[in-house]
């Protein structure tokens, strides 16, 4: 016991690294790649460009990964950046001098709201969080389009734009700023009383329920937390690129793609969120490097899908190695 | 002698029944009833807008020298027609004759619109123009709209249960050009088919109402750089996607262009339409090839984006080429760009309705109803920037002396 | 969890038993499904002044029920076993293709092996990457998806190939009423219900969808069992790729994806009453749920809903249809929450 | 007819098994005990075919075998009964019972001979109320078991390996287990019987094998050795006192919880009173409530009638939060998906009460968790180390510190030392009377008659959803089962 107690915290420094040590690998080598590349990408203005279009799918994999490590899924966040994008033009078409903050409060309400409900069929209905979600996302891409007669009615005033576009002082872009801010905000919750709870309910649902934990609450607070996380992204897309009406196609398989990627193991309970964050870096990353490569527009994806499954599978190998080095191996038969 | 056998047998099974069922299928029943048309769809040679199927020579398997020529001539000829109506004008007529089609109108027209879908402000804008056209004629006194969604297995049966609606006329927008013509060819048995857009493997339609087409439309921005950019310049182009034929068309075309030029298409990348994505792109070829001296685009969906990320990267905006979409000419007069904005009209989609109610009158109609297919350049952007429009409207919709206008389409009186 | 029964916290099983009889059974749930909404419609679209239950209308519902119910029966064999395809968009795409193309070239039968063999190829490495790699299906699938997706693009530039009026046939032609494709269909469902019911292969599928580790125990080959899960389920892709081609007349690269077959399919699936997790359910009600869409489909188009309007009752229906389901279930499984 | 000869094992490096050997005649029952982690499991499951071992063979019938598959073990002769059951709850009995080897005709599995041959074997080791037809998951635990069982059987089997059979079951169930042993061997079949209760190995074995730490310390006819030899080579020590002392009148104080005519759909007439410093046992069979009736007191499936008070305060928890913030906590029977988050550390599960429903006191300090695993005498890599990999006992110890940190006044365990090695076993006896002793009320619900008529300074017995009865500390057996089973057994026994 002693013992431990002394390397209690290198022990725990190490499981964070552990459970997700082969994406940090793989965001270290490819930013390795896109440094030979391109050797300009370092340059302060270039790599904060990067950071900044990574921002939207970070902070989606942060609220993302609340959702799957209480078990669940959510398949509805790339309808919601849509929706988001194009509420916000549609708002600005009838009311086209609305003060940017309240519009962007707006939305992450919204968005809150939508998370809500996908919490609350999901947990009451007792609905399996995959079709909730799917549902989700059909009912809110039709209705927001059912909405907007097909296209958004307005335009996205500079202003509003800023946090997407913008840069403070001249060279650190806002969407950095709001990338940072959620991710420390993110890892703070993880730390605090609700995050362990959250995993904990992932991990066992029973456990946690007859431990006193509000299961439902619990989950819900996780997809009301995805919903605005979700929302920020839209407020950052729209910004960074404008009205689209297809503005988050597949962004809700990308994100998710990015947590498996850090190693959080769908199903729940297991896994770091500064690792989902690095997926979604390690993805975004990918992405530019490619480009930079010139690989074929076309074989793009293919080289995608390739490495996506050779990490997940590495991950997975890894990963159980890494357990096992640190169990008691007379007990060590997981059931 | 557990799990094995079993295991190796069956997959051999399931192999096995699949194509039998097939087979058998087709085979014992084919002579059934057949809502297929007698024969193999009509070889090619059709008059399709956009050739396609297997490659005919050229560097794309979209590129067809014929059509290719034919088209830049028809772009700089003079339409016939109303010169305020450009979508009642058309190109080079040949007429054909409609009288067996002629009906007495007084009772009332059941128009009928098979449409490919509404997943584009393309698309949207256009379906406004054809709403708003039919409500011009008081004599169509129904119009059934069936949507698509994209899919052509739906449209296929959409178009079977628009002929078995007692429709007067049928317009047809093709999700697909090969793969909707035995639905059509069916549907030609039956009323009148007015097929526009994009066009199908068959002339059995009484006619197909088309813009002069993709290759004009390429050829013209492709054009536009080779006079702006300096010889050797650097040019990226931006695609939406590979396998929409429409597109394919513009690009082979653009091809032939630059390849013709001085010069250098340093990159090819496609955006799916995604705005963020284009401007990753964009910003990607910026450092890459350490600047950019011209933008080719194959539709405007995504040109502000591109021209935003210039700006983000604080470079100058090089000569660009974009589309009729109103946030684009907006940009375009805003930021003084140097710019021309080749336009596929959405006015077509007035057309086809004329184009029935003529038939239904037993007026002749051009076999392939041409519609000059005009460009948005230096001097006309002010005419067709029209202020107070959504941004994602297309300029060029001819949809301005149609009532609702333009509270209808999003825009502001 | 291994099986110590409803956890001492569910409600008495009595109670549990008889609420199963009576709504639990989705599969009886979903064909009432299909019948109600059946009625309905034919109630709001006489009242409007049409007549839905039309042959026309009926062939088209069973027209448009082919494609989608041929991939959702795929995917049911995969789901049952506790696995999961969102690869088959992309590869009904990739079938069109290859199919046309080599009508086009060579004979309709080397068309239809290639196409099926393409299909067992993908399904077999999908099953391989999930039970070799240890990838969760979720991941693995999609990843295959991004490959098809990439090969399709760079090899493909639009619609190719052409299809012989001879296999044109399976698209269009009809015995009476009832489209030919239709058979087919009820082939390759039966085929499943076959070997998901009658067969050994099927009662693992089964077991390893329910509890893969008490499966292994109990000497189930499950890795093969998935495996073959996977390969059936491509297989019936492959079907509906062949199936769509003879309807298209061409290969369509977009055949797949803008339908959205890899969601619609599960959605269907769960919609008929199929477990997510796996273990139970069945062909039979996944067949029901792929009517209920199409019967949908068909009232919404009689009534010229807008298209995005549709949209959001399908999301409506698939969300309300599983809520139903789930509540016996929930009974049964006893989850302890306050 | 089964030798293990020189059987080595390890994971990642680490030797779980050292060079053991076992050998197993027909007819025998040959008992392997050991504390958890001295390799039973590891041993039983490379029999089984789910592990390979390194070094080592295992010979049947004069053929050597190396299983890469359970299957393989399977079709050699070796039948397993599991001690979690590898059932599956949506599937019939048949289907389970056949589940691998399904019988099959023309290609096609064929039911009828399936459920035919099902009903032969439920007949065969005669038990009643179990149809071929029924869905595993409508069945008892106990009747679970002869699935499992029947299951086992099914194959023709020459070796069958029991891990725990009894764990589940009350006593009057176990002995209609050990008759079922009996009649097993008296077919031939040889019996590997793992088991951590004494009494019955030395009723059952021909021989005993002990293991500790991965090696063989001991084979013994069980003819020629007696329960504290055993035990020295299993934990070698002597273990004299199995149970510390009762408390004393003047140590039992107030009323803690009280409940009166307490009652829902599984349990009804419940009237019980928790004082401080008692420990209060609860016996009955599988099925009598006993479970329900601590779920009931900790308001997770709720009294539906009658009054209750904590702390004298009235109160009839609905939730188990109302129960924990009352100051009631439940170790529940089934510690992997009810007591344990297995894949978060041993200080997150220790922390999960506290912080699911903060104590008044204020959540405990990094130090003050410490200081509870110490107390619980935790034997673990760390702090760090997920609860997944620790032994059974040591499982437990982190479930009652999870619990301890929440300061609660009255305290249930149901089963509290089901799978618990002997000597984890006397450390959580110790700790429950300490418990005892600091003014805490405690309830034990126990299958191990012995360890209850230890424990107890009172036992109240229950029997289909009542309490039938109170018995003095040290009660016997004898009466307990009369009460529990309804007098029924008695009167077998005049008949007898």
């Amino acid at each position: 016991m002693t013992t431990a107690t002394v390397t209690r915290h290198g022990k725990h420094v190490l499981r964070a690294l552990g459970t997700g040590a082969p994406v940090f690998v793989l965001l270290a080598v490819v930013l390795a790649a896109l440094a030979l590349t391109d050797p300009g990408f370092y340059e302060p203005d270039s790599f904060l460009s990067f950071v900044k279009r990574a921002a939207p799918l970070v902070i989606l994999a942060a609220g993302q990964y609340l959702v799957i490590v209480c078990g669940e899924f959510d398949l509805s966040v790339g309808a919601v950046v849509t929706a988001g994008v194009v509420v916000a033009a549609e708002l600005y078409g009838s009311f086209p001098d609305a003060p940017w903050p309240l519009v962007t409060a707006l939305l992450l309400v919204a968005g809150g709201v939508i998370g809500g409900v996908n919490g609350l069929i999901t947990t009451a209905l007792r609905v399996p969080s995959f079709i909730t979600t799917l549902g989700m996302m059909l009912i809110l891409e039709g209705a927001v389009f059912f909405w907007t007669g097909g296209s958004p009615q307005g335009a996205l005033p500079a202003a509003f734009r800023q946090l997407g576009r913008g840069s403070a002082f001249g060279w650190l872009p806002w969407a950095v700023i709001v990338c940072l801010v959620a991710g420390a905000a993110a890892m703070l919750l993880m730390r605090s009383d609700f995050g362990r709870t959250l995993v904990a309910t992932g991990d066992s649902e029973r456990t946690a329920a007859l431990a006193g934990v509000r299961v439902a609450r619990a989950r819900i607070i996780a997809f009301v937390l995805s919903g605005v996380a979700a929302a920020t992204a839209a407020v950052l897309v729209g910004g960074f690129s404008g009205v689209s009406a297809q503005a988050g196609r597949g962004y809700e398989f990308e994100a998710i793609t990015a947590v498996v990627l850090g190693g959080v193991v769908l199903g729940g309970g297991r896994g770091s969120i500064v690792a989902a964050m690095a997926g979604a870096f390690s993805l975004q990353a990918l992405f530019t490097l490619l480009n930079l490569q010139g690989v074929s527009g076309a074989l793009e994806s293919t080289v995608q899908g390739c490495i996506v499954i050779a990490a997940v599978g590495l991950g997975a190998a890894d990963w159980s190695r890494l357990r096992r080095r640190r169990t008691n191996p007379s007990e060590g038969q997981p059931l | 002698m557990t799990a094995p056998r079993p295991l190796r047998g069956r997959p051999l099974r399931v192999r096995a029944l699949v194509p039998a069922a097939a087979l058998l299928a087709t085979g014992l029943l084919a002579s059934c009833t057949s809502d297929a048309p007698p024969d193999a769809p009509a070889a090619p040679g059709s008059t399709a807008a956009t050739a396609d199927g297997p490659g005919s020579g050229g560097q794309s398997e979209f590129f067809e020298q014929a059509e290719y020529e034919r088209q830049l001539a028809l772009a700089k000829e003079q339409p016939q027609g109303p010169a305020d109506k450009p979508w009642e004008q058309m190109l080079r007529p040949e007429f054909t004759d409609t009288t067996r089609y002629k009906k007495d109108t007084a009772g009332g027209v059941h128009l009928c619109f098979s449409n490919a879908g509404v997943f584009n402000p393309w698309r949207q804008v256009g379906l406004k123009n054809m709403r708003a056209e039919v409500g011009l004629h008081k004599e169509i006194t129904e119009f059934t709209v069936l949507d698509a969604q994209g899919k052509d297995d739906k449209q296929i049966s959409d178009i079977q249960e628009l002929t078995g609606k007692g429709c007067d006329a049928l317009i047809v927008s093709p999700n697909t050009t090969a793969t909707l013509t035995p639905a059509v060819e069916q549907a030609c048995a039956e009323v009148p088919v007015i097929v526009f857009d994009r066009g199908v493997e068959t002339d059995c339609a009484v006619t197909f109402v088309n813009p002069v087409g993709g290759y004009a439309y390429g050829a013209v921005a492709a054009d536009f750089l080779v006079e702006k950019v300096k010889p050797g310049g650097k040019i990226l182009a931006l695609r939406i996607s590979p396998g929409v034929d429409v597109l394919e068309t513009r690009w082979s075309a653009a091809e032939v262009a630059f390849d013709k030029s001085e010069l250098d298409v340093v990159d090819v990348k496609f955006t799916d339409g995604d705005p963020a994505k284009t401007k990753s792109v964009v910003t990607d070829a910026l450092t890459r090839h350490g600047g950019i001296d011209g933008v080719w685009m194959d539709s405007g969906a995504t040109a502000v984006a591109a021209v935003e990320a210039f700006e983000d990267a604080g470079q100058d905006v090089p000569p660009i080429t974009g589309e009729d979409q109103q946030d684009f000419l907006q940009a375009w007069q805003d930021k003084k760009l140097t710019a021309i904005a080749p336009a596929y009209p959405t006015f077509q989609w007035r057309t086809p309705v004329i184009a029935a109610l003529k038939i239904l009158q037993g007026q002749q109609v051009p076999k392939e109803w041409k519609l000059p297919q005009p460009s948005v350049t230096e001097d006309t952007l002010d005419e067709y920037l029209r202020p107070g429009m959504p941004p994602l409207h297309y300029a060029m919709c001819g949809c301005a002396d149609l009532p609702g206008f333009p509270e209808d389409w999003g825009g502001k009186g | 969890m291994t099986a110590t029964g409803p956890g001492p916290l569910a409600p008495p099983r009595a109670t549990a038993r008889t609420r199963g009889s009576r709504l639990g059974d989705p599969v009886a749930g979903v064909w009432l499904a299909v019948l109600s909404v059946t009625v309905l419609g034919w109630i709001v679209v006489a009242a409007r002044g049409g007549d839905f239950l039309t042959t026309t209308n009926v062939v088209t519902i069973l027209q448009n029920s082919v494609a989608l119910g041929l991939v959702a029966v795929g995917q049911s064999a995969v789901i049952l076993t506790g696995s999961l395809d969102l690869s088959v968009a992309y590869l009904i795409s990739l079938g069109t293709l290859v199919a046309a193309e080599t009508m086009a070239s060579g004979g309709v039968v080397t068309a239809v092996i290639a196409v099926l063999a393409l299909s067992a190829a993908v399904g077999l490495a999908n099953g391989l990457v999930v039970t070799g790699l240890k990838v969760n299906a979720f991941i693995a699938t999609l990843g295959t998806a991004f490959i098809l997706r990439g090969w399709i693009e760079d090899n493909y530039t639009g619609p190719a190939g052409k299809v012989p009026a001879s296999f044109q046939h399976l698209g269009y032609d009809r015995v009476g009423p009832v489209p030919v494709s239709v058979f087919l269909l009820a082939a390759v469902a039966g085929a499943v219900w076959f070997i998901t019911r009658r067969t050994r292969l099927g009662h693992h599928m089964y077991a390893t969808g329910g509890d893969e580790h008490a499966a292994r125990l109990s000497g189930v080959r499950t890795r093969r069992t998935v495996v073959v899960a996977h390969v059936i389920c491509s297989l019936c892709v492959g079907a509906a790729a062949l199936f769509l081609a003879a309807r298209l007349g061409a290969g369509a690269p977009w055949a797949g994806t803008e339908a959205r077959y890899d969601l619609e399919s599960i959605a269907a699936v769960v919609l008929g009453g199929t477990a997510l997790a796996g273990g139970r359910g069945g062909v039979t009600g996944t067949l029901g749920g792929v009517l209920v869409l199409a019967v949908l489909d068909s009232v919404f188009n009689q009534l010229a809903v807008d298209p995005f309007f549709k949209n959001v009752l399908r999301g409506v229906v698939i969300i309300a249809a599983v809520a139903v389901y789930a509540r016996p279930r929930r009974a049964a499984k006893g989850r302890p929450t306050a | 007819m089964l030798t293990m000869q020189g059987v080595s094992k390890s994971f990642m490096g680490v030797r779980v098994l050292h060079d053991v050997t076992l050998d197993l005649e027909p007819g025998e029952v040959h008992a392997l005990v050991g504390e958890n982690g001295a390799g039973k499991s590891t041993l039983m499951k490379i029999l089984a075919g789910e592990h390979t071992p390194d070094t080592g063979t295992i010979t049947i019938d004069g053929t050597a075998h190396a299983f890469t598959h359970p299957a393989q073990a399977r079709d050699s002769g070796i039948g397993i009964i599991h001690q979690e059951f590898a059932l599956l709850p949506y599937r019939t009995v048949a289907e389970n019972v056949f589940l691998g080897r399904e019988p099959v005709r023309r290609g096609l599995v064929d039911r009828r001979a399936m459920e035919r041959r099902t009903a032969e074997l439920l007949a065969e080791i005669d038990v009643t109320g179990i149809t071929a037809s029924m869905l595993v998951r409508d069945l008892p635990v106990a009747r679970q078991q002869i699935v499992e069982i029947a299951k086992a059987l099914a194959s023709d089997v020459r070796v069958l390996v029991m891990d725990e059979p009894t764990a589940p079951l009350a006593d009057h169930e176990s002995e209609r287990l050990a008759a079922l042993v009996r009649r097993l061997t008296a077919r031939g079949l040889g019996i590997l019987y793992i088991s951590h209760r004494l009494p019955e190995v030395f009723g059952l074995s021909r021989r005993i094998t002990v293991l500790k730490d991965g090696r063989r310390v001991a084979t013994l006819r069980t003819a020629d050795t007696d329960a504290d030899e055993v035990v020295r080579s299993m934990v070698g020590r002597e273990l004299t006192a199995y149970y510390p002392p009762r408390a004393r009148p003047e140590e039992i104080g107030a009323e803690r919880l009280t409940v009166s005519g307490g009652g829902n759909d599984r349990i009804r007439d419940i009237d019980l009173t928790l004082r401080a410093g008692e420990v209060v046992g609860i016996a009955g069979l599988q099925g009598s409530g006993r479970t329900s009736l601590a779920r009931a007191l900790f308001g997770a499936t709720p009294f539906t009638t009658g009054a209750m008070t904590v702390g004298g305060r009235p109160l009839r928890p609905r939730r188990p939060r109302q129960a924990i913030r009352a100051g009631i906590a439940l170790v529940t029977e089934d510690r992997k998906t009810e007591g344990l988050a297995l894949h978060q550390s041993v200080r997150d599960n220790a922390l999960l009460v506290t912080r699911a429903v903060p104590p008044r006191g204020g959540p405990p300090t990094g130090r003050e968790i410490t200081a509870l695993l110490e107390r619980v005498r935790l034997q673990a890599r760390g702090e760090d180390q997920q609860a997944l990999y620790l032994s059974g006992g040591n499982q437990q110890k982190v479930v009652i510190a999870k619990w301890l940190a929440a300061r609660p006044q009255v305290l249930l365990f149901d089963e509290p030392t089901r799978g618990v090695d002997v000597g984890a076993k006397a450390a959580v006896h110790t700790l429950v009377r300490e418990l005892a002793r600091e003014g805490l009320a405690v309830l034990i619900i126990s299958s191990e008659l012995p360890e209850l008529i230890g424990m107890s300074d009172r036992i109240l017995v229950m029997s289909e959803g009542r309490l039938v009865g109170a018995l003095p500390a040290g009660a016997d057996e004898e009466s307990i089962m009369r009460l529990a089973t309804g007098g029924r057994r008695g009167g077998q026994k005049d008949a007898a």
